[in-house]
């Protein structure tokens, strides 16, 4: 038995929020007679946080401790439209919205306590849920009052609306694709050093360490961010090594029907992952955030794959690289052909190898 | 700042660890009655006989659908795009994939409603079905739709996207060594632990409450009120607590047909698919194609990248145009790299319909580009570091459809990478930032991409 | 059959050979055993059957005749929460939650057989359960602080093992 | 398609035995029986409609479970849950640590596992290779008539008999060479178990290798020289493809883990 080890790194980017934009999301807020205040957007959770980071970032803006704020994203009655909760859109875009709307709330606190306290309200602030006179911290009135004194005496009802979109960038040359307006919002980068152990006689692989750095843009709970980088890591592995709808791809045979068949990666698949943090801003995101729920299975494949040709020398360029894969790429030995500056990798794979009419892929010398 | 930044727990927390969090499944209404499918039981079959007759007479049955009581069987995931769709809610006359739905049942148990499926009558006539995307590719295959087996409707009605920057052949003329390779990632199975699952409750005032495990509630509302054509507040959507979704709860794969059962039956109806249900007949990120050739110099300059990419949208095209775009849009990953020659093509095949999943269109690109620029490292004998930092992006390169890039992050993040790993890089790569190229990281072949960040 | 979930004596007819899961959640209306795959293959339905983790989607009805079936319902109440239930919301164990109620009652056996906070005991332990948002190691963290009696605040969360914070992050 | 439901079938007649007595009556002839251990199979089995049986045999009053040594004789009752001989030496308990996860060992039964039916997608029956590597018997009972005879024996037509329990001498030294498999919601794709009782005889079984357990003589034949016992191990059994793995991989990782074990078999003489 011989086991090898290898390490490979990788460097990608990734747009938040949907290609070519034009995916709206939008949010409304109403505060109760005590100040608490009610979040309604249609942001579905699916564990990747929408209730808790649009509760933080309405608490922020508005200057309110976070447990005064329910979150409700239970239904298409009371919630105004978001696109949704994916293209790694839900904390920059539906975010932005809560934002904007809890902008509004704040701006409305501000004029009611401005004439309660006979302030102008462009010289008031709200800290942890007491509007403060600026300068001035010992004369102040809570929110709470101030929410009561809209209801019982101003005859008001303090909310707020928030709408983000940006504009549908169109491709305006279907010949270069060329677009009118840029197509993304914010682009997130990571890079990925992977360390696998190979098995030379049975193929396998096992990946033991995987040390990453995101840029998150601004970590609004750096505990979420963790959990997205670590689960699409995990994620990534299987893309990596394990998880294969089709295990005899191209044929349909043997497409696995249970989790007992198909490899989703389990706990003692798990390598030591690291993880480093870079907070770069965006210029647009809610207080700097960048969406990077969906990069994160993204730059452990190609990582996983230079480690395994660091460890054995073999390049398997068909994922996932299983057992199998391994031993025939050690068995073929396969060299790339090398004629003049060309050097052609993977012939074998290409459409040319089973072209019978004019689709090839020709590159010029 | 005290909010923002801040390590708070989960708003949902304390429920998870309680089992208080209410998912579609938990929902439970009395007399709800269970919604089982019919599904084609070949990859690619015309349909010769559909009869559900016996199904419907059978005790206990409350209502038999099939493509006759659709209002608008045709409506695409991005049909609000004005983009004409390919896929019917109910198989009309053909089934393209294996477990297409044909009939839904709804009865009074999941047994029976099992029963109830196996007494609709069915008669296929098989045809040739298409795996190798390559093949399906090739003009002279069998053809899986009337117009052929290339999605029809890029801008302009083309059948291809394209992205064209530079000058294509100088590059290859002027490259010291061209590397070409073949990548394919595997079909993935998303796997939330929550299967696709909805229920749908009739209200006394004529409305559909839907308990929905979407993404995305607002598009599947879209979704189900274009094909019932009912105006939006026909329905109530229910939902935002999802058990996991990973882009597959997009699909609205379930809300439809469970609406169609509730009108028929005038009850309450779940339609909870089974983990192989899940595992067999719910889409899956697409397998891809991509073939790789680079012009590069022998000092690790990257001049040019000629791109094939067959993306595998399986039977119908789905979210498959969004994704081939996207990731034509990003097909040179972290790099700038001046002359550039995409073809893209959504292909269809007989598999299982392929869609939305993390990393939609990218993660192919993640994989093809990183792995081929290990290999033209090793090919050129240079540094897999250095050779990245020299060609990644930086403020003011342009994008493969000619934006500036405004604030790269690409070599802080391989720094800290080639820092973690105790990688030792040479004092002018470990002190490049993103600023703007000058000096001896601006070639003369790279000047003319260089864009304005103005205004973006 | 006697039933005794949570405590509550539960006298229940039918087939013995029906899965324990179907009749806790559509019988009994307990709903926090969760049906991710009725084929033993997630762990999302895992109980306690007279304290032992057991995947109620393969166990016959039958079997658990005369038993006290414990369902996460059956751990702390959400005012009174038990160590494991507080050690997974300060380490963030959970994400989209489906597989948490399994995944906590397995680790609460575990810890109830004296299990310590070795990570490889505790990634053998819980093996055989699925996670797909969560990459795992949050869960473990949360199970090691657990076995080792850590207390935890619960108006925050826990730094992560492995995490640097660049760049004057909030750390 | 094979899409079925998850239901309950309410026709089954259910027989739950007190006692291993009442479970031979209660099997009979085997006719129309299915048999359940602890359940690990036939609920989901059922569940999914792929079997839908006319009477349930269930054991899990009937006794039957327990590891019981006399001298140097083992016997296991067909009921003793997997997890039960994990602590057991090799190779019976690394192989039995290897399948499924904790929970599942605890419930999923010995005889469940030797009797289990080939899998639809991937094979089942992880413990067979172990047994016959130790030279098993099975006592076994069908129309009253209890016997007991070689595993190999029985395995044959273990459809039509009732698994009571399996026996077998403690070896002088056993081995167990399985491929990682770290998601345990998995079979094993492929193992080879060893055992050299203290008469000499070396015996060598592989599960994974085609539907179900197999000795492979060849390979003992050969065992003097690991390499060729490991190619001659190809001679004995008939790999498949299934979801795990392909027939040319089993083909090539056979001969490796026949001469792993014949190593470990080696240092641990």
């Amino acid at each position: 038995m011989a086991k090898h080890t290898g390490r490979g790194i990788a460097a990608i980017e990734y747009p938040t929020g949907m290609n070519q934009n034009g995916d709206p999301s939008q949010c409304w807020i109403k505060v109760k007679p005590d100040g608490r205040i009610d979040v309604f957007a249609g942001t579905a959770d699916i564990g990747n946080g929408s209730k808790t980071i649009q509760s933080q970032i309405v608490a922020e803006t508005i200057g309110v401790p976070y447990d005064w704020i329910t979150y409700d994203n239970s239904n298409t009655d009371s919630s105004p439209v978001c696109t949704g909760t994916f293209a790694s859109r839900a904390t920059f875009v539906a975010g932005k919205a809560a934002e904007k709307a809890a902008l509004q709330v704040k701006q409305k606190i501000l004029e009611i306590a401005g004439k309660e306290m006979e302030i102008d309200p462009a010289d008031l602030e709200i800290v942890d849920g007491e509007v403060i006179a600026k300068g001035a911290p010992q004369t102040k009135l809570g929110v709470g009052d101030v929410a009561a004194a809209a209801t019982w005496g101003h005859g008001e009802l303090i909310t707020g609306t928030g709408a983000q979109l940006k504009p549908y960038a169109a491709i305006i040359d279907p010949e270069t694709g060329e677009v009118d307006l840029p197509p993304h919002s914010a682009i997130s980068y990571a890079s990925c050093a992977a360390e696998v152990e190979v098995d030379d006689e049975t193929g396998e692989v096992r990946v033991t360490r995987l040390q990453q750095c995101y840029d998150v843009g601004r970590a609004l709970n750096p505990s979420h961010v963790e959990g997205q980088i670590e689960g699409g890591a995990m994620m990534g592995l299987g893309l990596g090594i394990l998880e294969n709808c089709y295990p005899y791809y191209p044929s349909v045979e043997h497409r696995g029907g249970a989790f007992g068949s198909y490899l989703a990666p389990g706990m003692e698949d798990m390598p030591q992952i690291d993880t480093i943090m870079i907070e770069n801003p965006s210029a647009d995101g809610p207080y700097g955030a960048k969406g990077i729920g969906e990069m994160a299975n993204n730059p452990q494949p190609p990582a996983i794959a230079a480690a395994v040709y660091d460890a054995v020398g073999v390049w398997v360029t068909e994922l996932p690289i299983t057992p199998e894969r391994v031993l025939r790429a050690l068995e073929a030995k396969a060299e790339p052909t090398r004629e003049g500056k060309k050097v052609v990798f993977d012939e074998e794979l290409s459409v040319n190898a089973v072209s019978s009419g004019g689709m090839r892929f020709e590159v010029p010398a | 700042m005290k909010v923002v930044g801040a390590r708070i727990p989960r708003y949902d927390g304390v429920a998870h660890v309680t089992g208080r969090t209410t998912y579609v499944d938990d929902v439970s209404v009395p007399g709800t009655l269970w919604a089982k499918a019919l599904r084609s039981p070949h990859h690619h079959a015309g349909i010769t006989k559909l009869d559900t007759s016996k199904a419907e007479s059978m005790p206990g049955v409350h209502a038999v659908i099939t493509w006759k009581d659709v209002p608008l069987l045709e409506y695409g995931h991005l049909s609000a795009l004005g983009i004409p769709a390919d896929e019917p809610l109910l198989a009309k006359d053909e089934v393209r994939y294996l477990g297409q739905p044909i009939a839904l049942v709804a009865a009074e148990s999941e047994a029976l409603a099992s029963a109830a499926v196996d007494a609709i009558e069915v008669g296929f006539e098989e045809r040739p079905a298409l795996f190798d995307i390559r093949q399906a590719f090739d003009s002279e295959s069998p053809k899986i739709h009337q117009w052929g087996n290339w999605y029809p409707h890029f801008e302009g009605e083309m059948d291809v996207r394209q992205i064209r920057k530079g000058d294509i052949d100088r590059a290859f003329e002027e490259a010291d060594t061209i590397v070409q390779g073949v990548y394919r990632p595997a079909a993935i199975e998303h796997a939330p632990i929550e299967t696709q699952v909805c229920q749908v409750v009739p209200e006394p005032n004529g409305r559909l409450t839907i308990y929905s495990c979407t993404q995305a509630l607002y598009f599947s509302l879209g979704v189900v009120a274009a094909h019932l054509q009912q105006p939006l507040n026909r329905f109530k959507l229910v939902g935002g607590t999802t058990g996991g979704g990973f882009g597959g709860k997009v699909d609205t794969a379930t809300e439809t047909m469970t609406c169609l059962l509730v009108m028929k039956a005038n009850k309450p109806v779940k339609w909870r698919w089974t983990r192989e249900e899940e595992f067999l007949c719910s889409s899956t990120r697409a397998p891809w194609h991509m073939e790789l050739a680079t012009a590069v110099t022998k000092d690790g300059w990257i001049l040019g990248q000629k791109m094939l990419t067959l993306h595998d949208s399986g039977a119908y095209s789905r979210f498959s145009p969004y994704g081939l775009t996207k990731h034509s849009f990003h097909h040179t990953g972290a790099y700038s790299i001046p002359n550039l020659h995409f073809d893209g093509y959504v292909v269809y095949t007989n598999r299982t319909p392929t869609t939305a999943m993390r990393g939609f269109g990218v993660t192919s690109v993640s994989f093809a580009v990183e792995t081929h620029m290990n290999r033209i490292a090793n090919e050129l004998g240079l540094d897999p570091i250095e050779i990245r930092l020299k060609n990644a992006n930086r403020i003011g390169d342009t994008s493969p459809n000619g934006i500036a890039y405004t604030d790269p992050s690409t070599v802080e993040t391989i720094q800290a990478i080639a820092q973690a790993i105790g990688h030792e890089l040479p004092a002018d790569y470990r002190t490049m930032t993103n600023e703007p190229r000058t000096g001896e990281l601006l070639p003369e072949h790279l000047v003319s991409q260089v864009g304005s960040t103005e205004g973006h | 059959m006697n039933l005794t979930v949570n405590g509550v004596a539960h006298e229940v007819s039918g087939s013995e050979l029906a899965p324990l899961l179907d009749v806790l959640r559509e019988e009994l209306g307990s709903m926090g055993a969760k049906a991710g795959c009725h084929q033993g293959g997630c762990g999302s339905c895992t109980v306690l059957v007279d304290g032992e983790p057991r995947r109620s989607c393969l166990l016959p009805a039958g079997y658990a005749d005369g038993t006290q079936i414990t369902t996460v319902e059956g751990l702390g109440a959400p005012e009174d929460l038990m160590p494991i239930q507080q050690a997974f919301v300060h380490y963030y164990a959970a994400q989209c939650g489906f597989c948490t109620s399994g995944m906590m009652l397995a680790a609460q056996a575990y810890l109830d057989r004296g299990g310590t906070d070795d990570p490889e005991a505790i990634q053998h332990a819980l093996a055989g359960h699925v996670c797909r948002c969560t990459g795992y190691s949050k869960i473990i963290d949360a199970v090691a602080a657990t076995a080792r009696g850590d207390s935890f605040d619960l108006t925050t969360t826990a730094v992560g093992k492995h995490t640097t914070m660049a760049n004057g992050g909030p750390e | 398609m094979a899409v079925a439901s998850v239901a309950s079938d309410a026709a089954t007649e259910i027989l739950m035995p007190g006692s291993e007595d009442e479970a031979i009556a209660a099997f009979g002839d085997g006719t129309e029986v299915v048999v359940v251990g602890g359940g690990t199979i036939v609920v989901p089995d059922m569940t999914y409609r792929r079997l839908r049986p006319a009477k349930a045999l269930m054991l899990g009053n009937a006794g039957l479970s327990g590891i019981e040594t006399d001298g140097s004789r083992v016997t296991i009752g067909a009921m003793t849950p997997v997890q039960a001989l994990v602590d057991l030496k090799a190779p019976l308990g690394p192989c039995a640590s290897n399948v499924a996860d904790l929970e599942i060992r605890s419930q999923g039964t010995v005889g469940g596992n030797l009797c289990a039916g080939e899998g639809y997608e991937a094979p089942r029956g992880d413990l067979q290779g172990a047994f016959l590597a130790l030279g098993a018997t099975a006592r076994s009972a069908a129309e009253g008539d209890v016997t007991e005879e070689p595993l190999e024996d029985f395995l044959a037509k273990r459809r039509e008999r009732l698994l009571l329990s399996v026996s077998f001498d403690e070896p002088a030294a056993g081995a167990f060479a399985g491929l990682d498999r770290p998601h345990t919601h998995d079979y094993t794709a492929l193992a080879v178990s060893g055992a050299r009782a203290h008469d000499g005889t070396l015996r060598l079984a592989a599960t994974g290798a085609g539907s179900w357990g197999a000795r492979l003589p060849s390979a003992e034949a050969a065992a003097g020289d690991p390499a060729a016992a490991g190619e001659a191990a190809l001679q004995d059994v008939t790999p498949h493809d299934d979801a795990l793995a392909s027939a040319w991989y089993r083909t090539k990782v056979l001969p490796v883990l026949v001469r792993r074990v014949l190593a470990e078999l080696k240092e641990s003489a």
